[in-house]
């Protein structure tokens, strides 16, 4: 968008392997996690998944937003702090009213689909710094499932699922899978499958029901991210509609992959030649 | 005519910061007078015409629209009777046409379909945007905008109607008819009271001009007769209209509101 | 300093060119006024000078602006920040928002510009004492007033000492008193021999301050010259550019055989006393 | 400000944050190592407290405690206690309900590690001004663009919910009415969200150029204004925190802690 920054792209290439490590980090995380984790359980004691869930999807997620945030241009930089704010004051607004819902990432969404994966990884990633400096730090070890679904918001976008309004729930809902599959190691190992009272309960039944601590939380999970993600995207993609396009236009990633669409290009209608220089009215005067 | 006289009574108004920003204000505003209200920034002229339409409520003392007391009333409610304009439009733009943001206000106080249509046109037409009427609003520009939003009140079609700052940021034709509005409004007998910081504004368009420092009114009456007082225009940091500031300097006792009455005084003088 | 030669440009996917065929200049050391009706292309033009178009906006440009003998379009948007400070419209968002009081928000810009600290100290703490902030330094730049904001902003940008200051409507939030004590900044930087162009709807004070003005209408500018001469132009309301009331007030006069026709036509209060005065108006 | 923080003068927040961080990060490496449930709690009650306590910030740590964290403990211990899957030696059985001595050492185990992550985070936040914490990362080498969105997030909280009390008051000025039941407060949504939305979006575009007109991004190394104080001394305290907190994960990881 600007030109003002040189010194971005002599990094570019360390801020590639950044991401690219990031995003290794956890996926080796999580198939560590299911794989090796069961045996382990067994043996009576938590052994070091905790400790690799915890350390594992916090540097991948460090990588990726450190990484991410340096690609973006000012303007993209600007909009973020206010998508936070948005999915901390809804997701806020939520939980005071009581619904079984988070919607706090509908900023996150925003920013993914209006600035792509990397503005809406940092969304994600600081978004949850930011919880843990006002509200308290429960939220900070689920930073990463934050950062997943900025990317993959952003990635919807870019793939087409906001050209047509019925879409993006659908995105929304594999979005809400993919959601609930990576968080479930850190509600499980880190929480004891306590993140809330009503997840709480959720996770106690299919414990009941002979499943494992990791297969419940996921289970869990399940039952309400997809949801949750899907009114998220719907909410985001009725926002969107509802901007004037002009606004919407303005963000570089959205022209670049059409993600409303195809928009005709205008071209101005050439100025007409300059009228006749016009001479002064008043005869010249010193000022005043 | 409407009936609705604006009564305020020993107001004071302290904000939680421990700020009293009306400090002791008694004003009768009577049905379909117009009142400029000026004074410095941080006055407390927003904090007192706020109190009309219950957006903030007396500290101490009352305010009375007709025989409704503001303090037992909600905002809702009182927007049947005090439409009021705020400084910036995008603090209540939100429809996806210009029309349909100005129907908002007629549709909540439960005006009919027909109507709702019929005041909406007229109040695009008196800001000069019924072309627009399905453009989305934020395609048009700031000044656009702020029409939008007096035209959003004047479709309520309140009795009273007041105007946070109407004039700022828009031109020379924006001002002309913003004054035009306010002269239609009074045609219809609505009371209309604003804030203004545009003194040459204020002289040529309102009767009464009231003048506020520090939470309180230091002057209160005749728009000629409150820029002529000197020691309360001072004291309260208000700038006089030029043509004010320069029968002053030319010394004259008497002081002319438009520039026609400037020239009518400087003819008498002449002639000597 | 500053040099236009017939500048255009399309805003993207916009039917017209917001502004075409434009030439300007503004000498070094003077303060230029630049009015015109809403949507004659005043901001746009700013951003020009600026340097932001064409750099951050797509669209059609045109023509050549330099700077100090340096064509914009040809550098860093880096570069021409170094030479053009720009304040724009509405304070709130000018505050940055990356700095917790009103200090370190008035250092923001020299940091980037990796100024050294000792510097940095010295010259917030004259831009501060120059726009009667220095009480509020310690304040969060959120908790002051529209009008306190807007003070802020513009000693964001001087403080920084750019050779070049554009300013869009930096009045606007302000009364009288606080009006006044941005004139005199603007009046002493250009003593300094600072350029400052200003965007302003307010005839009076540009008169009284400006060594030019130029009239923007419908994207070209349609007249420049002394703010004596361009103020008094019969057209200047065809252009959406309001008269003061002094200068209505000696047309009338002049209308009705009370000024003699030769007389310049006043705009502000002391050239109208003394236009009036002389012809007898006194006592 | 709407964070966690207290003005408070202590040695605890005068510490360079960056110090305190690495102590946190410490902490939280060693309690999520170590399997022994008494080790994270023992590090609560000899560290976390006493420094919240010298910090005089106790009163407010009991508070968030009880707020935050004690209602997620009483779920874990009825979640796992009762419920937990591996549970073999039962003590007492109600229905599905089994509450096991495994269940008991497991939910003690992670009770224990999640109030020294959660406290000892707290106490960092409790005793870091945000305004200082982004200086010292800086100067640490995190990037200026990090600080300011974080920065900038924080302070728009306050600004966000005045915007959103004026557009509030702007509808209800239309006759909105906003008291009532569920159905008439899910109407009057779309007219609060969408102007707050939109007008933030709006100004994006000027927020931006403001930026860039002061040379945001300009320069990889700015200078600050503010310096925060870097000791020597707590220079090395950080390495060694550093190097304990490596050496108790490698005894874990060789097994001679287990």
């Amino acid at each position: 968008m600007s030109g003002s920054t040189p010194a971005v792209d002599a990094n570019r290439t360390r801020n590639r392997i950044f991401v690219a490590l990031g995003t290794l980090v956890i996926v080796a995380t999580y198939l560590y996690l299911i794989l090796a984790q069961p045996e382990e359980l067994a043996e009576g004691g938590l052994g070091t998944s905790a400790l690799i869930a915890l350390a594992g999807y916090l540097i991948g997620a460090g990588l990726i937003a450190a990484g991410a945030i340096h690609r973006l241009p000012t303007a993209t930089l600007s909009l973020i702090p206010i998508a936070i704010v948005l999915n901390i004051a809804v997701g806020q607004l939520t939980a005071v009213l009581g619904l079984p819902l988070y919607l706090d990432s509908i900023g996150t969404v925003l920013v993914g689909v209006l600035a792509g994966p990397a503005a809406g990884a940092v969304t994600g990633a600081l978004t949850n710094v930011i919880w843990g400096l006002t509200i308290g730090p429960i939220a900070l070890p689920f930073a990463v499932t934050a950062v997943v679904i900025g990317v993959l918001a952003g990635y919807a976008a870019r793939w087409g699922m906001f050209r047509r309004f019925y879409l993006a729930p659908v995105a929304g809902f594999v979005t809400g899978i993919v959601a609930a599959l990576v968080s479930a190691p850190i509600a499980a190992f880190i929480f004891g499958g306590a993140t809330g009272a009503g997840t709480g309960a959720i996770v106690a039944a299919f414990q009941a029901w002979g499943n494992s601590l990791l297969a419940s939380t996921t289970l869990q999970g399940l039952l309400s991210d997809p949801l949750d993600k899907t009114i998220t995207f719907t909410i985001v993609v009725i926002i969107l509609f509802a901007l004037p396009s002009r606004l919407r236009g303005r963000f570089p990633f959205v022209r670049q992959y059409n993600v409303f669409g195809k928009v005709a290009p205008v071209a101005p209608a050439e100025p007409a030649a300059p009228a006749a220089p016009a001479a002064p009215a008043e005869p010249e005067a010193p000022k005043a | 005519m409407n009936d609705l006289t604006i009564r305020i009574d020993g107001l004071r108004h302290t904000y939680e910061s421990g700020v009293e920003a009306v400090a002791g204000v008694d004003l009768t505003i009577a049905p379909g007078e117009r009142v400029a209200i000026v004074g410095q920034n941080g006055a407390g002229k927003t904090t007192l015409v706020r109190h009309l339409n219950g957006m903030v409520r007396p500290t101490e003392g009352a305010v009375h629209i007709g025989d409704w007391s503001t303090s037992d009333k909600s905002i809702a409610e009182l927007s049947h009777r005090v439409g009021y304009v705020f400084q910036n439009p995008d603090e209540q733009i939100f429809a996806r046409t210009v029309e349909g943001d100005v129907g908002f206000g007629p549709k909540n106080l439960g005006f009919e379909p027909e109507q709702i249509t019929e005041s909406v046109m007229t109040a695009l037409e008196a800001v000069g945007l019924a072309h627009e009427a399905q453009v989305h609003p934020h395609h048009l520009s700031l000044s656009e905008r702020k029409r939008v939003a007096i035209a959003a009140v004047l479709a309520m079609r309140t009795p009273i109607v007041v105007l946070d700052e109407p004039t700022t940021g828009q031109d020379e034709d924006g001002v002309r008819l913003i004054a035009s509005i306010i002269d239609d409004l009074t045609a219809r007998g609505t009371t209309v009271v604003a804030i203004t910081h545009d003194m040459d504004f204020c002289v040529e368009n309102f009767e009464r001009v009231v003048v506020m420092a520090r939470g309180t009114v230091r002057a209160d009456g005749p728009t000629a007769r409150v820029f002529a007082d000197q020691p309360a225009l001072e004291a309260a940091a208000v700038e006089p209209p030029q043509l004010a500031r320069l029968a002053r300097v030319l010394g004259w006792s008497e002081m002319a509101v438009d520039p026609s009455g400037f020239v009518d005084a400087y003819e008498r003088r002449r002639r000597g | 300093m500053i040099e236009l030669r017939d500048v255009a440009f399309a805003y993207e996917d916009a039917p017209a060119f917001t502004l075409a065929h434009l030439d300007l200049d503004v000498a070094a050391g003077t303060i230029m006024g630049i009015v015109g009706a809403s949507g004659s292309g005043k901001t746009t033009l700013a951003k020009i000078i600026a340097g932001f178009i064409p750099s951050t906006e797509g669209g059609t440009y045109r023509g050549t602006a330099s700077v100090a003998g340096a064509v914009l379009s040809e550098g860093t948007l880096t570069e021409a920040v170094d030479v053009v400070g720009l304040v724009t419209q509405n304070p709130f968002n000018q505050i940055s928002g990356a700095r917790f009081t009103v200090r370190e928000e008035l250092a923001f810009g020299l940091e980037n510009r990796s100024v050294e600290r000792s510097q940095m100290i010295e010259r917030v703490d004259a831009v501060a004492d120059t726009l009667g902030l220095t009480a509020l330094l310690d304040r969060s730049p959120y908790a002051l007033s529209g009008g306190q904001m807007q003070l802020v902003a513009i000693a964001s940008m001087v403080v920084m000492a750019p050779p070049v200051l554009v300013l869009d409507e930096p009045t606007s939030q302000l009364d009288p008193a606080g009006t006044r004590l941005v004139y005199d900044v603007l009046a002493r930087l250009s003593e300094g021999g600072t350029t400052v162009v200003i965007i302003e709807h307010k005839t009076e004070l540009l008169h009284e301050h400006c060594d030019a003005i130029s009239v923007l209408a419908s994207g070209r500018i349609v007249s420049t010259g002394t703010p004596a001469t361009v103020f008094a132009d019969d057209r200047l309301s065809t252009w959406g550019v309001g008269q003061t009331r002094i200068t209505q007030a000696a047309r009338e006069a002049r209308a009705r055989g009370l000024l003699p026709v030769t007389a310049l036509l006043p705009v502000g209060v002391s050239d109208g006393a003394a236009v009036f005065a002389e012809n007898g108006a006194a006592r | 400000m709407t964070t966690l923080y207290l003005e408070r003068a202590s040695a605890v927040h005068r510490l360079n944050p960056v110090t305190k961080l690495v102590a946190l990060l410490a902490i939280i490496a060693i309690v999520f190592a170590v399997p022994q449930w008494w080790i994270p709690l023992g590090i609560v009650v000899l560290v976390v407290v006493p420094a919240a306590v010298l910090a005089r910030v106790g009163g407010r740590l009991l508070r968030l405690f009880l707020i935050l964290l004690l209602p997620l403990l009483v779920v874990l211990f009825i979640v796992q206690g009762f419920f937990f899957p591996d549970g073999t030696t039962v003590l007492w059985q109600w229905g599905p309900a089994r509450l096991t001595v495994e269940g008991l050492v497991f939910s003690l185990t992670i009770g224990s590690r999640l109030s020294a992550l959660v406290l000892g985070s707290l106490v960092f936040v409790l005793t870091t001004h945000p305004a200082r914490l982004m200086t010292a990362l800086t100067q640490a080498g995190m990037s200026s663009k990090i600080a300011y969105v974080i920065s900038a997030s924080l302070q728009i909280i306050p600004a966000f919910q005045e915007r959103a009390r004026s557009i509030l008051l702007a509808q209800q000025a239309r006759g909105l009415e906003i008291a009532g039941g569920p159905l008439r407060r899910a109407r009057a949504l779309l007219p609060l969200i969408a102007p707050l939305v939109l007008g933030m979006i709006t100004d994006v575009d000027e927020r931006s150029t403001a930026m860039e007109a002061r040379a945001f991004g300009a320069t990889p190394r700015p200078t600050s204004l503010t310096v925060v104080d870097d000791p020597l001394s707590e220079r090395i305290g950080r390495w060694l925190l550093a190097a304990a907190a490596a050496a108790v994960i490698v005894l874990v990881v060789v097994g001679v802690i287990a």
